[in-house]
Protein backbone atom coordinates (compact mmCIF):
# COMPACT_ATOMS: atom_id res chain seq x y z
CA UNK A 1 0.00 0.00 0.00
CA UNK A 2 3.07 2.13 0.25
CA UNK A 3 2.42 4.68 -2.43
CA UNK A 4 5.99 6.53 -4.31
CA UNK A 5 4.06 8.59 -6.92
CA UNK A 6 6.05 11.56 -8.11
CA UNK A 7 4.71 15.03 -8.85
CA UNK A 8 6.12 18.25 -9.39
CA UNK A 9 7.51 20.06 -6.02
CA UNK A 10 7.48 23.09 -7.15
CA UNK A 11 4.31 24.92 -7.27
CA UNK A 12 3.99 28.76 -8.75
CA UNK A 13 3.15 31.55 -5.76
CA UNK A 14 1.68 30.92 -2.70
CA UNK A 15 0.40 26.91 -1.14
CA UNK A 16 -2.98 27.90 -0.84
CA UNK A 17 -5.39 26.17 2.03
CA UNK A 18 -7.86 24.66 -0.53
CA UNK A 19 -4.53 22.52 -2.17
CA UNK A 20 -3.92 21.15 1.34
CA UNK A 21 -7.36 20.33 1.71
CA UNK A 22 -7.24 18.55 -1.02
CA UNK A 23 -4.23 16.68 -0.32
CA UNK A 24 -6.02 15.70 2.92
CA UNK A 25 -9.05 14.71 1.40
CA UNK A 26 -7.48 12.68 -1.56
CA UNK A 27 -6.42 10.47 1.37
CA UNK A 28 -9.39 9.07 3.35
CA UNK A 29 -9.81 6.14 0.48
CA UNK A 30 -6.36 5.09 2.35
CA UNK A 31 -7.73 3.11 5.47
CA UNK A 32 -4.34 1.98 6.36
CA UNK A 33 -3.33 5.70 7.18
CA UNK A 34 -3.56 6.43 10.69
CA UNK A 35 -1.74 9.69 11.20
CA UNK A 36 -0.59 12.24 9.08
CA UNK A 37 2.10 15.30 9.98
CA UNK A 38 1.72 18.06 7.91
CA UNK A 39 4.22 21.10 8.17
CA UNK A 40 3.59 24.51 7.09
CA UNK A 41 6.36 27.24 5.92
CA UNK A 42 4.45 30.85 6.59
CA UNK A 43 6.21 34.21 5.33
CA UNK A 44 6.44 36.46 7.64
CA UNK A 45 6.81 40.04 8.00
CA UNK A 46 9.59 39.96 9.41
CA UNK A 47 11.38 43.65 10.40
CA UNK A 48 14.96 43.66 8.86
CA UNK A 49 17.04 47.04 9.90
CA UNK A 50 13.43 48.83 9.92
CA UNK A 51 11.92 47.87 7.27
CA UNK A 52 9.28 45.70 6.98
CA UNK A 53 9.33 42.13 4.93
CA UNK A 54 6.29 41.90 2.50
CA UNK A 55 6.52 39.12 0.69
CA UNK A 56 9.24 36.40 -0.34
CA UNK A 57 10.56 35.61 -4.00
CA UNK A 58 11.54 32.32 -4.45
CA UNK A 59 14.08 30.68 -7.33
CA UNK A 60 15.60 27.49 -7.33
CA UNK A 61 17.73 25.59 -9.62
CA UNK A 62 14.78 23.20 -10.29
CA UNK A 63 16.57 20.26 -12.35
CA UNK A 64 18.68 19.83 -9.10
CA UNK A 65 16.27 20.36 -6.30
CA UNK A 66 13.70 18.19 -7.95
CA UNK A 67 16.70 15.58 -8.05
CA UNK A 68 17.76 16.61 -4.32
CA UNK A 69 14.07 16.38 -3.13
CA UNK A 70 13.72 12.75 -4.80
CA UNK A 71 16.70 11.72 -2.61
CA UNK A 72 15.19 12.74 0.41
CA UNK A 73 11.95 11.25 -0.45
CA UNK A 74 13.55 7.91 -1.53
CA UNK A 75 15.81 7.81 2.32
CA UNK A 76 12.54 8.84 3.86
CA UNK A 77 10.67 5.77 2.86
CA UNK A 78 13.63 3.94 3.41
CA UNK A 79 14.19 4.62 6.55
CA UNK A 80 10.51 5.18 8.30
CA UNK A 81 7.57 3.15 7.73
CA UNK A 82 5.34 5.87 5.71
CA UNK A 83 2.20 5.02 3.41
CA UNK A 84 2.76 8.75 1.48
CA UNK A 85 4.80 11.76 1.74
CA UNK A 86 3.94 14.50 -0.11
CA UNK A 87 6.30 18.06 -0.80
CA UNK A 88 5.34 21.13 -2.11
CA UNK A 89 7.21 24.15 -2.17
CA UNK A 90 6.62 27.96 -4.02
CA UNK A 91 9.22 29.37 -6.49
CA UNK A 92 8.11 32.90 -7.49
CA UNK A 93 6.62 35.20 -5.05
CA UNK A 94 5.03 34.96 -2.02
CA UNK A 95 3.20 37.08 0.26
CA UNK A 96 3.79 37.66 4.29
CA UNK A 97 1.02 35.75 5.83
CA UNK A 98 0.81 33.22 2.89
CA UNK A 99 2.22 29.39 2.74
CA UNK A 100 5.73 28.27 0.87
CA UNK A 101 6.45 24.76 1.71
CA UNK A 102 3.66 21.97 2.38
CA UNK A 103 5.32 18.32 3.70
CA UNK A 104 2.47 16.05 4.10
CA UNK A 105 4.05 12.90 5.88
CA UNK A 106 1.38 9.99 6.68
CA UNK A 107 1.65 6.68 8.41
CA UNK A 108 0.14 4.07 9.99
CA UNK A 109 1.30 4.86 13.31
CA UNK A 110 2.05 8.60 14.60
CA UNK A 111 6.13 8.13 15.31
CA UNK A 112 6.89 7.39 11.62
CA UNK A 113 4.86 10.67 10.49
CA UNK A 114 6.41 12.92 13.33
CA UNK A 115 10.41 11.87 12.86
CA UNK A 116 9.94 11.55 8.98
CA UNK A 117 8.18 15.17 8.37
CA UNK A 118 10.45 16.96 10.80
CA UNK A 119 13.45 15.47 9.26
CA UNK A 120 12.45 15.75 5.70
CA UNK A 121 12.01 19.66 6.60
CA UNK A 122 15.49 20.23 7.70
CA UNK A 123 16.95 18.15 4.98
CA UNK A 124 15.05 20.66 2.51
CA UNK A 125 16.33 23.65 4.04
CA UNK A 126 19.86 22.13 4.26
CA UNK A 127 19.90 20.42 1.10
CA UNK A 128 17.69 22.04 -1.78
CA UNK A 129 19.04 24.87 -4.17
CA UNK A 130 16.15 27.00 -3.17
CA UNK A 131 16.57 30.75 -2.34
CA UNK A 132 14.50 33.26 -0.84
CA UNK A 133 14.88 37.44 -1.18
CA UNK A 134 12.79 39.04 0.86
CA UNK A 135 11.46 42.15 -0.68
CA UNK A 136 10.61 44.96 1.48
CA UNK A 137 7.86 47.40 1.13
CA UNK A 138 10.13 49.76 -1.15
CA UNK A 139 10.99 47.11 -3.19
CA UNK A 140 14.51 46.17 -2.35
CA UNK A 141 15.28 43.05 -1.06
CA UNK A 142 17.73 41.46 1.06
CA UNK A 143 18.71 37.83 0.51
CA UNK A 144 17.01 35.33 3.43
CA UNK A 145 19.12 33.08 5.71
CA UNK A 146 18.44 29.77 6.88
CA UNK A 147 18.99 29.11 10.72
CA UNK B 1 36.27 24.48 -25.04
CA UNK B 2 33.53 26.22 -23.81
CA UNK B 3 32.60 26.07 -20.18
CA UNK B 4 28.76 27.22 -19.31
CA UNK B 5 27.97 28.72 -15.73
CA UNK B 6 24.31 29.54 -14.14
CA UNK B 7 24.37 31.74 -11.83
CA UNK B 8 21.59 31.52 -8.56
CA UNK B 9 20.49 33.56 -5.07
CA UNK B 10 22.62 36.42 -3.90
CA UNK B 11 25.36 35.91 -6.10
CA UNK B 12 22.77 37.35 -8.99
CA UNK B 13 23.20 40.43 -7.71
CA UNK B 14 27.15 40.69 -7.56
CA UNK B 15 28.01 38.91 -10.94
CA UNK B 16 24.97 40.99 -12.79
CA UNK B 17 24.04 38.13 -14.44
CA UNK B 18 22.61 34.53 -14.12
CA UNK B 19 24.70 33.04 -16.97
CA UNK B 20 28.15 33.34 -17.69
CA UNK B 21 30.32 31.39 -20.14
CA UNK B 22 34.45 30.48 -20.01
CA UNK B 23 36.33 29.44 -22.68
CA UNK B 24 39.81 28.99 -20.79
CA UNK B 25 38.93 27.13 -17.14
CA UNK B 26 40.05 23.42 -17.12
CA UNK B 27 38.43 22.69 -13.35
CA UNK B 28 36.11 24.71 -10.74
CA UNK B 29 39.40 26.07 -8.74
CA UNK B 30 40.65 27.78 -11.91
CA UNK B 31 37.25 29.20 -12.59
CA UNK B 32 37.22 30.44 -8.31
CA UNK B 33 40.22 32.25 -9.18
CA UNK B 34 39.17 34.15 -12.32
CA UNK B 35 35.65 34.43 -10.73
CA UNK B 36 36.89 36.31 -7.46
CA UNK B 37 39.24 38.25 -10.04
CA UNK B 38 36.22 39.80 -11.68
CA UNK B 39 34.22 40.38 -8.96
CA UNK B 40 36.01 41.12 -5.53
CA UNK B 41 32.73 40.81 -3.63
CA UNK B 42 32.52 37.36 -4.10
CA UNK B 43 35.22 36.73 -1.67
CA UNK B 44 32.52 37.71 1.10
CA UNK B 45 30.31 34.98 0.18
CA UNK B 46 30.40 31.35 0.46
CA UNK B 47 29.69 29.37 -2.57
CA UNK B 48 29.42 25.67 -3.55
CA UNK B 49 29.76 24.52 -7.31
CA UNK B 50 27.77 22.30 -8.60
CA UNK B 51 28.96 20.46 -11.58
CA UNK B 52 26.16 18.62 -13.62
CA UNK B 53 23.79 18.96 -10.42
CA UNK B 54 26.48 17.64 -8.22
CA UNK B 55 28.42 19.72 -5.80
CA UNK B 56 32.02 19.61 -6.04
CA UNK B 57 33.74 18.56 -2.75
CA UNK B 58 37.15 19.50 -4.23
CA UNK B 59 38.87 20.71 -7.10
CA UNK B 60 37.24 18.99 -10.41
CA UNK B 61 38.23 19.09 -14.10
CA UNK B 62 35.95 20.87 -16.39
CA UNK B 63 35.37 19.33 -19.36
CA UNK B 64 32.85 20.96 -22.94
CA UNK B 65 29.55 20.67 -21.62
CA UNK B 66 29.47 20.52 -18.51
CA UNK B 67 27.23 22.12 -16.45
CA UNK B 68 28.73 24.64 -13.58
CA UNK B 69 26.55 26.37 -11.47
CA UNK B 70 27.16 28.99 -9.10
CA UNK B 71 25.12 28.24 -5.17
CA UNK B 72 25.01 30.53 -2.73
CA UNK B 73 23.41 29.23 0.64
CA UNK B 74 20.05 27.49 0.31
CA UNK B 75 17.16 29.02 2.09
CA UNK B 76 14.02 27.45 0.62
CA UNK B 77 11.26 26.71 3.56
CA UNK C 1 0.60 38.51 19.40
CA UNK C 2 -0.08 35.54 21.22
CA UNK C 3 -3.69 34.28 21.26
CA UNK C 4 -5.00 32.25 23.93
CA UNK C 5 -8.47 32.44 22.44
CA UNK C 6 -11.16 29.11 23.82
CA UNK C 7 -13.08 27.00 21.80
CA UNK C 8 -14.95 23.39 22.19
CA UNK C 9 -12.50 21.01 21.77
CA UNK C 10 -15.09 18.57 20.70
CA UNK C 11 -17.02 18.08 17.40
CA UNK C 12 -20.14 15.92 17.05
CA UNK C 13 -18.72 13.53 13.92
CA UNK C 14 -15.91 13.62 11.84
CA UNK C 15 -13.57 16.50 11.54
CA UNK C 16 -13.53 17.33 6.92
CA UNK C 17 -10.78 18.45 5.43
CA UNK C 18 -12.90 21.81 4.51
CA UNK C 19 -12.74 22.57 8.24
CA UNK C 20 -9.35 22.20 8.24
CA UNK C 21 -8.88 24.60 5.16
CA UNK C 22 -10.84 27.05 7.04
CA UNK C 23 -8.49 26.54 10.20
CA UNK C 24 -5.46 27.11 7.87
CA UNK C 25 -6.95 30.24 6.41
CA UNK C 26 -7.99 32.15 9.43
CA UNK C 27 -3.92 32.66 9.95
CA UNK C 28 -3.04 34.22 7.07
CA UNK C 29 -3.18 37.74 8.95
CA UNK C 30 -1.04 36.55 11.34
CA UNK C 31 2.21 37.53 9.86
CA UNK C 32 4.44 36.83 12.52
CA UNK C 33 3.94 33.37 12.69
CA UNK C 34 6.90 31.38 10.28
CA UNK C 35 5.57 27.62 10.97
CA UNK C 36 2.69 25.64 11.54
CA UNK C 37 3.05 22.12 12.58
CA UNK C 38 -0.69 20.17 12.07
CA UNK C 39 -1.34 16.41 13.28
CA UNK C 40 -4.42 14.74 12.09
CA UNK C 41 -5.09 11.11 13.38
CA UNK C 42 -7.15 9.18 10.74
CA UNK C 43 -9.12 6.13 11.94
CA UNK C 44 -7.89 3.00 10.40
CA UNK C 45 -9.87 -0.35 9.11
CA UNK C 46 -7.46 -2.37 11.97
CA UNK C 47 -7.97 -6.21 11.14
CA UNK C 48 -8.90 -7.37 14.68
CA UNK C 49 -9.39 -11.30 15.11
CA UNK C 50 -9.93 -11.53 11.25
CA UNK C 51 -13.04 -8.43 11.55
CA UNK C 52 -12.55 -5.26 10.04
CA UNK C 53 -13.03 -2.14 11.85
CA UNK C 54 -15.67 0.08 10.05
CA UNK C 55 -15.89 3.01 12.64
CA UNK C 56 -14.72 4.36 15.83
CA UNK C 57 -17.70 5.52 18.17
CA UNK C 58 -15.74 8.21 20.37
CA UNK C 59 -17.35 9.14 24.13
CA UNK C 60 -15.91 11.31 26.58
CA UNK C 61 -16.30 12.46 29.99
CA UNK C 62 -16.42 16.14 28.61
CA UNK C 63 -16.24 17.92 31.18
CA UNK C 64 -13.28 16.46 33.10
CA UNK C 65 -11.51 16.20 29.26
CA UNK C 66 -12.36 20.04 28.27
CA UNK C 67 -10.35 20.74 31.68
CA UNK C 68 -7.47 18.49 30.83
CA UNK C 69 -6.69 20.27 27.35
CA UNK C 70 -7.08 23.48 28.84
CA UNK C 71 -4.44 22.53 31.19
CA UNK C 72 -2.21 20.65 28.40
CA UNK C 73 -3.15 24.21 25.98
CA UNK C 74 -1.96 26.06 28.96
CA UNK C 75 1.44 24.11 29.75
CA UNK C 76 2.23 24.17 25.79
CA UNK C 77 1.80 28.22 25.96
CA UNK C 78 4.01 28.24 28.87
CA UNK C 79 7.00 25.57 27.97
CA UNK C 80 7.11 27.20 24.33
CA UNK C 81 7.00 30.34 22.12
CA UNK C 82 3.74 29.71 20.31
CA UNK C 83 1.88 32.24 18.52
CA UNK C 84 -1.48 29.39 18.85
CA UNK C 85 -3.02 26.32 18.83
CA UNK C 86 -5.77 25.00 18.16
CA UNK C 87 -7.37 21.24 19.36
CA UNK C 88 -10.37 19.59 17.76
CA UNK C 89 -11.37 16.06 18.43
CA UNK C 90 -14.53 14.01 17.37
CA UNK C 91 -16.90 12.82 19.66
CA UNK C 92 -19.04 10.16 17.82
CA UNK C 93 -19.25 8.13 14.79
CA UNK C 94 -15.72 8.29 12.86
CA UNK C 95 -15.95 5.99 9.60
CA UNK C 96 -11.98 4.40 8.77
CA UNK C 97 -10.68 6.78 6.54
CA UNK C 98 -12.13 10.03 8.50
CA UNK C 99 -10.46 11.91 10.77
CA UNK C 100 -10.48 11.88 14.06
CA UNK C 101 -8.17 14.21 15.77
CA UNK C 102 -6.70 18.11 14.63
CA UNK C 103 -3.77 19.47 16.96
CA UNK C 104 -2.88 22.68 14.95
CA UNK C 105 0.08 24.60 16.67
CA UNK C 106 1.63 27.95 15.21
CA UNK C 107 5.11 29.45 16.36
CA UNK C 108 7.49 31.98 15.08
CA UNK C 109 10.31 29.59 14.21
CA UNK C 110 9.72 25.65 13.79
CA UNK C 111 11.52 24.34 16.52
CA UNK C 112 8.39 25.26 18.69
CA UNK C 113 5.71 24.28 16.14
CA UNK C 114 7.36 20.82 16.09
CA UNK C 115 8.01 20.34 19.68
CA UNK C 116 4.83 21.05 21.17
CA UNK C 117 2.77 19.80 18.53
CA UNK C 118 4.12 16.41 19.57
CA UNK C 119 4.17 16.66 22.77
CA UNK C 120 0.26 17.89 22.67
CA UNK C 121 -0.74 14.78 21.03
CA UNK C 122 1.19 12.33 23.33
CA UNK C 123 -0.41 14.22 26.39
CA UNK C 124 -4.14 13.66 24.69
CA UNK C 125 -3.67 10.31 24.43
CA UNK C 126 -2.28 9.39 27.84
CA UNK C 127 -4.40 12.30 29.55
CA UNK C 128 -7.68 13.13 28.31
CA UNK C 129 -10.41 11.22 29.44
CA UNK C 130 -12.01 10.01 26.16
CA UNK C 131 -12.66 6.73 24.46
CA UNK C 132 -12.67 4.87 21.63
CA UNK C 133 -14.94 2.00 20.76
CA UNK C 134 -14.04 0.28 17.31
CA UNK C 135 -17.27 -1.04 15.36
CA UNK C 136 -16.85 -3.66 13.11
CA UNK C 137 -18.82 -4.38 9.92
CA UNK C 138 -21.35 -7.07 11.80
CA UNK C 139 -21.62 -4.30 14.76
CA UNK C 140 -19.94 -5.90 17.45
CA UNK C 141 -17.06 -4.16 18.67
CA UNK C 142 -13.79 -3.70 20.65
CA UNK C 143 -12.28 -0.96 23.28
CA UNK C 144 -9.29 0.58 21.45
CA UNK C 145 -6.42 0.75 23.61
CA UNK C 146 -3.78 3.00 22.94
CA UNK C 147 0.25 2.63 22.78
CA UNK D 1 -25.72 10.25 51.88
CA UNK D 2 -26.33 9.08 48.04
CA UNK D 3 -23.14 8.86 46.04
CA UNK D 4 -23.77 9.11 41.97
CA UNK D 5 -21.71 7.22 39.60
CA UNK D 6 -20.81 7.98 36.26
CA UNK D 7 -19.35 5.21 33.82
CA UNK D 8 -16.89 5.01 30.62
CA UNK D 9 -15.62 2.74 28.06
CA UNK D 10 -15.58 -0.55 28.23
CA UNK D 11 -16.74 -0.42 32.37
CA UNK D 12 -20.43 0.56 30.49
CA UNK D 13 -20.28 -3.07 28.78
CA UNK D 14 -19.26 -4.84 32.59
CA UNK D 15 -21.86 -2.74 34.19
CA UNK D 16 -24.35 -2.26 32.02
CA UNK D 17 -25.08 1.05 32.55
CA UNK D 18 -23.40 4.40 32.24
CA UNK D 19 -25.11 5.81 36.12
CA UNK D 20 -25.01 4.23 39.28
CA UNK D 21 -25.75 5.93 43.28
CA UNK D 22 -24.73 4.16 46.13
CA UNK D 23 -25.95 5.45 49.93
CA UNK D 24 -23.18 3.19 51.37
CA UNK D 25 -20.04 3.94 50.73
CA UNK D 26 -17.52 6.09 52.61
CA UNK D 27 -14.33 5.94 50.08
CA UNK D 28 -13.41 4.75 46.88
CA UNK D 29 -11.84 1.80 48.36
CA UNK D 30 -14.98 1.06 49.68
CA UNK D 31 -16.84 2.04 46.59
CA UNK D 32 -14.23 -0.26 44.39
CA UNK D 33 -14.54 -3.33 46.64
CA UNK D 34 -18.30 -3.01 46.29
CA UNK D 35 -18.09 -3.17 42.93
CA UNK D 36 -15.81 -5.88 42.78
CA UNK D 37 -18.09 -7.99 44.40
CA UNK D 38 -21.49 -6.69 42.23
CA UNK D 39 -19.37 -7.04 39.14
CA UNK D 40 -16.32 -10.14 39.04
CA UNK D 41 -15.48 -8.78 35.07
CA UNK D 42 -14.09 -5.49 36.55
CA UNK D 43 -11.06 -7.53 38.71
CA UNK D 44 -9.80 -7.96 34.61
CA UNK D 45 -9.65 -4.19 33.95
CA UNK D 46 -7.43 -1.31 35.14
CA UNK D 47 -9.75 1.56 35.89
CA UNK D 48 -9.23 4.82 37.80
CA UNK D 49 -11.57 6.84 40.03
CA UNK D 50 -11.91 10.30 39.86
CA UNK D 51 -13.97 12.32 42.40
CA UNK D 52 -15.18 15.89 40.94
CA UNK D 53 -13.01 15.49 37.86
CA UNK D 54 -9.51 14.64 39.94
CA UNK D 55 -8.47 11.24 39.74
CA UNK D 56 -8.11 9.80 42.94
CA UNK D 57 -4.50 8.28 43.72
CA UNK D 58 -5.02 7.06 47.66
CA UNK D 59 -7.51 6.37 49.10
CA UNK D 60 -10.19 9.30 49.09
CA UNK D 61 -13.26 10.17 51.13
CA UNK D 62 -16.57 10.70 49.59
CA UNK D 63 -19.39 13.06 50.74
CA UNK D 64 -22.65 13.50 50.09
CA UNK D 65 -22.73 15.75 46.61
CA UNK D 66 -19.43 14.57 45.31
CA UNK D 67 -19.29 13.38 41.31
CA UNK D 68 -17.42 10.02 40.84
CA UNK D 69 -16.54 8.71 37.44
CA UNK D 70 -14.95 5.30 36.55
CA UNK D 71 -12.63 5.92 33.85
CA UNK D 72 -11.36 2.60 32.35
CA UNK D 73 -7.90 3.56 30.57
CA UNK D 74 -8.34 6.14 27.84
CA UNK D 75 -8.35 6.07 24.16
CA UNK D 76 -8.90 9.05 22.20
CA UNK D 77 -7.13 10.24 18.93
Amino acid sequence: MTEKKKHKVFRQGAITANFIAESIAKHSGKTNIGAHDIFLGQVRNDLIENKTVVAIDYSAYEEMAEQKFHEIREAAFSKYNLVCMHIYHSIGIVKAGEICLFVFVSSKHRTDAFDACREIVEQIKAQVPIWGKEIFEDESHVWKINN
Amino acid sequence: MEIRIIVFGQLTDIIGKTELAFSDVNNTDELKQKLSNMFPELSKIKYAIAVNKIVAQNNTALIEKDLVALLPPFSGG
